[in-house]
């Protein structure tokens, strides 16, 4: 048993603080934000340079060898400032698609690209009626001679500038089975897609893609045909930790920045950090962010040590990340006042992103309902 | 012990439900939810409300008051948000009419009523500042005395469509010494006297309901005060009550809920209802159970300022429960809805008032609604001393 | 719509509560409990002379002609001293199976008795399987000549010390159906009866009742066979509303006790009650109990109007007292500190009371259910 | 960052099961869980295990710990909980000792430590006053000297098992000048001597755990003091801070939770379970998440104390949550368990550890857990204050 960080994670925490710091000021972000893509492409070329995109990728792969622990630490730090570049998108989870794709001629093609910055893969595979059940694919791949036509929508695709979607589309098998499921790599210039662009709130920029016939060869598939779905659920579940890193990282940053306006705003001649009312909601706040960072810590142990219970770990952590990141940021709304709901002020966009965060992937009643049907059988 | 309606509060339910319909169209009512187009929406509505004699129903009757009975406001109420349609801008009708009819001298009442009713002035209201929100007293926006005139210099914060305002009415300082609850006057100042600036604050909705009022020398004639020099908050104080009175939004919530058990209703392509799934049937229940009870809570209220006694600590826990709620049902609303339409502060026109963008809106502005108008932690200071006799330290 | 107290009810609850007030006293309600059978002969009598046990019955039947307004306002009074004596379960409850009985011949036998509190019926419903659904009856009634047979269980019947029950049993439908029902009145002193005494913990003495081929004559059944669910069902309903008037008397009570304690008891040479966090939770208290309050008062006006949503407005104010209760009791012992958790403080009696009324005939949950069922359709 | 066990782990946790397995027999578990032979089992469970060397495992090696790591902790709480056994009874060794260790004289060390691991001696805790309970620092129990003796006169209230005690830890006052944390005393009494009565207060789950202790003249020698007079406050506090490391209570909920589960997954004569209605299996869930999380929130704790770390807020904050989820848990297993067992406090021998018996009783007495220990209000005060850095008034 040991939670602490290693040396090298704690100079990596560092390393991206300190970037963070001097970069990511509340009106750098704003500014960044206002990018005709939803981020800076010249922060993401430093990601690049300092060697962050390389973390999650295995040393033969050319990466740095990390692990969910290393990445959950540098999201954790994005979290404490609410980073907008595609790092989680296009680096943990389209990134990790590709690195466990069994199609090694595909692999050998994109990882490089991925590493180094240059390409940006997004995973495609919400539907208007999946439910954010992952076996859930009504998009259609038929085989015909060596390629794929693909024919279908997908919602909510982050990155709306990615080079690459990885679609998930279904060859076989009823709308919710999870065998009969294939990615397939399909460039973003495609012809054939439709993609409509919408800003979502938390500030990214994400897009709706519509297809048919799409055409793909059979060389562009990640896994074999309709084999997908344990290395989508693999790569989902790792993601996730990850993406609840961020969010406790933005529960952090709201507990430390509502007692710090706390001790410094005065009414009625006193700090209103003083008011006992006050101070217990705060400490609520700060509880349930250390309830969510041990299942952080719980969930991380679990992959880590290939636990059986890993599923279980991680629906717990995005069922509570999801309940709390909400409760926390509507509670630092409240105590800031009227400057919390307000656009200038940071509180608001933690708000925001921490509701987007928990709709990701399904928020907290699902993942509650998913984690109750594998422990109550 | 009951709450069945008189044939003629049946007759009266059947003329409102008549005037909405005829009146509330769906143009009117896509143009007031629209920020466009809110401001001369709002006039029209008001105006058509004022035709039928309903707009200043809260007034006393020689003002242009209705005089209806507690189960009238209430039918009244109920039929306007079942209608969809918003209650009057609430700055000039419910908040510094009270003021005018019950300490304005005769010259401003006969000014300001009957304009404020018609909605030919549009008021906002020049309360809180940057150092003085919950501690409203602490406010600092000087009033100095020169001739006739006062010469007004600060800022006032959070002023709700002060963008579209003629007049505002504004608390300020005309003495230091003494404790801070002396010293206030009631004024009323035009928003076109030189040396004001409005600047727009953005809400975390991502829109423009609140602004920044700046007082630079501004003149006020001494004639625009309304009562008494420095008894400025003994008015508001009376304001405020009022204010909160109207916050409970018992309809506003029954409408919300209604429109939500619709779209939970629909069946998916999967052929399930959200509505059949039971943690979200559980939640519904639990809000819908708290709306209901603050209903009788807000009629029992009602009931007995009918019977003579006066809004005080009940509206205190009006606006506490009635602006929690509202928010429980903002979230619900947000849950059902938010998939992929209110995800985006990019709506256009078209899709203003789709479910989504509705959602998201409503949600995040909703946050205010338990910051302004005295926060909640305000409301439970008053509750807590004058329901429970606790002692403040 | 009036939701004012009437002369008459003015008047009535005065004198309870100044008859509670000389004669239920903390010391004294613990000296009625010791009884033997669990409340105070003395008392009882006394509530008969005070003309108490006639306020629901008709004029025609010899009572006061009250509605559930004048029985809850009374309620409500007890609920704020706890009384034990069993005015509910014989007068509110299976005194008004009786009233609106259609054995007319039973009727005029029995009422007489139970007005002048000379007999204490008691309704024998609950039983081991039944989870509080009132059509849930497996006790089985067979016909044999102008007799039934009945064989059974009954669970948690109110006041052990009962003349006689009013046993709910099946002669046709099956163990859920709502018709098949017949209720019958049996004499507490038939030797076929097995009853075990049961000492609830909020002092109420409750019995189980078993019986085989118990005979009773047809003529002490209380409406035609197999046709009691609506009568139960109406009286259920209304005997509920009396019974959360009582919470909302015992909350009352509990709002004001802890408010008054917080106001005398110091600690840190500051009364507690100047304590911001505990004022909040204090508001917190007295809000529920007024949102109960407003859904009592919803209740009644849906029974005196004949609403059609009676039965749903009772199950909300059942769920709604059944929860709040239980949390204002909770609350009241944490702010009363160590006295809280005592036996000699009567706070603690008053969490056992509201824990048990959410009990009866059912609990928060189920209510919930029932509300949700009714209305969501 | 793994949370998987080594194999010289692996074999320590069979260790511990075989021991339990062995040891913590049914006979023995039925006679703690009784009141009338809780007394007799305990000391007799707590010298099995301290003729296993495990007695006093969180000591100093020297006195007799084992110098387990923080994960041998765990998986000693983690397999003894799971066992249904419960931990030593916590006044000796886990709220005395460490104050006598870690101030005590030697000769203090010799003569107490010994018999406390061994279960020779019943500890009783003199903490609590009737004017003085979450404000501890105001006690008023008086030491008085008088040659080589104290003389104590005073009250001290909700002392756990006093009845059975056979030496009582007292805060005492012995100097009333300067700030109230000055001026206390630790002394060590022996319960048998003249002038101390103990009354028993009966607590809401009926039964007898709590008493009141009144102090008339007792006499005690002054050797019996721990460490310096009036520096008594510097060692409890040191002592609560134990306390409340020993409250989180993690195994207990996880263990409870198992029982609730099993209950809620009987088949019903309709052919039902509970586990599979969707409320009360949402309900379960949320419980059970949060345990998920407190247990990792306490190893983390455990972690960082092996790391060198001392246990400071951490310990405050795991004996609020840590309180707050074992309510949660009684609460539920009422729901699951109340029905008809469960409402008498009339319960024969037989009955007394039926599920529903224990329902009520764990409930009931359950109360206590968020007032006594410190209570949770103050809890979060020390948080507040610690934590985030918020002053007080």
């Amino acid at each position: 048993m040991d939670f602490s960080l290693t040396e090298e994670q704690v100079m990596l925490k560092d390393s991206v603080a300190k970037f963070l710091a001097d970069n990511y000021a509340p009106e750098q972000r704003e500014a960044i934000v206002k990018n005709e893509a939803g981020y800076s492409a010249e922060h993401w070329a430093t990601f690049s340079e300092l060697g962050w995109l390389t973390i999650p990728f295995s040393e033969a792969d050319g990466g740095f060898g990390g692990n969910v622990a290393d990445v959950s630490a540098v999201m954790e730090e994005f979290g404490q400032v609410l980073v907008v570049e595609p790092y989680w998108s296009s680096i943990v989870l389209a990134g990790q698609l590709i690195a466990r794709s069994t199609n090694d001629d595909l692999k050998s093609r994109a990882m490089p690209t991925v590493i180094s910055g240059e390409a940006q893969y997004s995973f495609a595979w919400l539907e208007a009626q999946s439910s954010f059940s992952l076996s859930h694919v009504s998009t259609t791949a038929s085989k015909k001679g060596d390629s794929y036509h693909l024919s279908g929508e997908k919602k909510l695709v982050l990155n709306a500038k990615a080079s690459h979607f990885i679609v998930a589309a279904r060859s076989s098998g009823d709308v919710n089975s999870e065998s009969g499921i294939s990615l397939f790599v399909v460039d973003a210039t495609n012809p054939a897609l439709k993609i409509e662009t919408v800003r979502l709130m938390d500030g990214q920029h994400a897009c709706n893609i519509q297809f048919t016939d799409l055409v793909i060869d059979q060389a562009d598939m990640l896994t074999q045909e309709g084999d997908a779905y344990p290395l989508i659920a693999e790569v989902v579940d790792e993601a996730l930790v990850a993406l609840c890193a961020e969010a406790v990282g933005a529960m952090t940053y709201l507990y430390k920045a509502t007692a710090e306006y706390a001790n410094t705003r005065k009414q009625f001649g006193v700090t209103i950090g003083s008011f006992q009312a006050l101070q217990h909601r705060m400490v609520d706040m700060f509880m349930a962010t250390e309830q969510c960072r041990s299942l952080l810590v719980r969930a991380q142990c679990a992959i880590l040590d290939g636990s059986e219970e890993r599923s279980q770990d991680v629906a717990v952590l995005k069922a509570m990340v999801g309940k709390y990141g909400r409760k926390i940021a509507e509670e630092a709304v409240q105590l800031h006042g009227g400057m919390g709901v307000t656009n200038e002020m940071p509180i608001g966009h933690y708000l925001k992103r921490l509701m987007m965060i928990d709709m990701y992937f399904g928020g907290s009643d699902i993942h509650r309902r998913r984690f109750s049907d594998m422990r109550y059988l | 012990m009951h709450a069945k309606f008189s044939p003629e509060e049946l007759a009266f339910q059947e003329e409102v439900r008549g005037f909405m319909r005829d009146n509330f169209t769906p143009d009117l009512a896509a143009r007031i939810h629209h920020p466009k187009t809110f401001r001369d929406a709002s006039v029209e509505w008001q105006k058509l409300l004022d035709g039928k004699g309903w707009a200043a129903n809260g007034w006393p009757v020689e003002h242009g008051g209705t005089g209806w009975s507690a189960t009238q406001k209430y039918i009244y109420t109920t039929e306007l948000a079942a209608a969809g349609a918003p209650d009057v801008v609430p700055m000039g009708i419910k908040m510094v009419a009270p003021v005018l009819y019950s300490y304005g001298s005769e010259e401003q009442k006969a000014r300001f009523l009957p304009i404020t009713k018609s909605s030919d002035i549009w008021w906002c209201q020049g309360y809180s500042e940057p150092g003085a929100g919950s501690d409203l007293a602490a406010l600092q926006t000087r009033a100095v005395r020169d001739g006739d005139d006062y010469i007004i210099d600060g800022t006032k914060i959070w002023t709700t469509f002060a963008q579209y305002a003629d007049w505002i009415f504004c608390l300020v300082r005309t003495d230091n010494t003494g404790k801070p609850q002396q010293g206030i006057s009631f004024l009323l100042i035009d928003m076109k006297s030189p040396g004001i600036t409005v600047s727009p604050i953005i809400s975390v909705d991502d829109e423009h309901h609140l602004n920044e009022v700046n007082f630079e020398n501004v003149r006020v004639p001494v004639a625009n005060r309304i009562g008494d020099e420095n008894e400025g908050w003994t008015y508001a104080k009376a304001l405020l009550t009022y204010e909160r009175t109207a916050l409970s939004g018992v309809g506003y919530c029954k409408r919300k809920l209604t429109h939500i058990r619709q779209l939970a209703s629909q069946v998916s392509a999967s052929g399930s209802r959200l509505i059949d799934d039971s943690d979200f049937r559980g939640r519904l229940a639990d809000v819908e159970m708290e709306v209901m009870a603050l209903e009788f809570l807000e009629l029992r209220v009602l009931s007995a300022i009918d019977s003579g006694g006066a809004p005080g600590m009940e509206s205190s826990l009006l606006k506490l429960k009635g602006t929690e709620m509202q928010q429980a049902v903002q979230s619900l609303q947000w849950d059902v809805a938010a998939g992929f339409g209110g995800i985006s502060p990019d709506a256009d026109d078209e899709l203003w008032e789709s479910d989504g963008n509705k959602a998201r809106r409503e949600y995040m502005f909703g946050r205010a609604c338990t910051i302004f108008g005295g926060s909640n932690e305000v409301q439970r200071n008053i509750i807590a001393k004058f329901a429970l006799g606790l002692q403040a330290r």
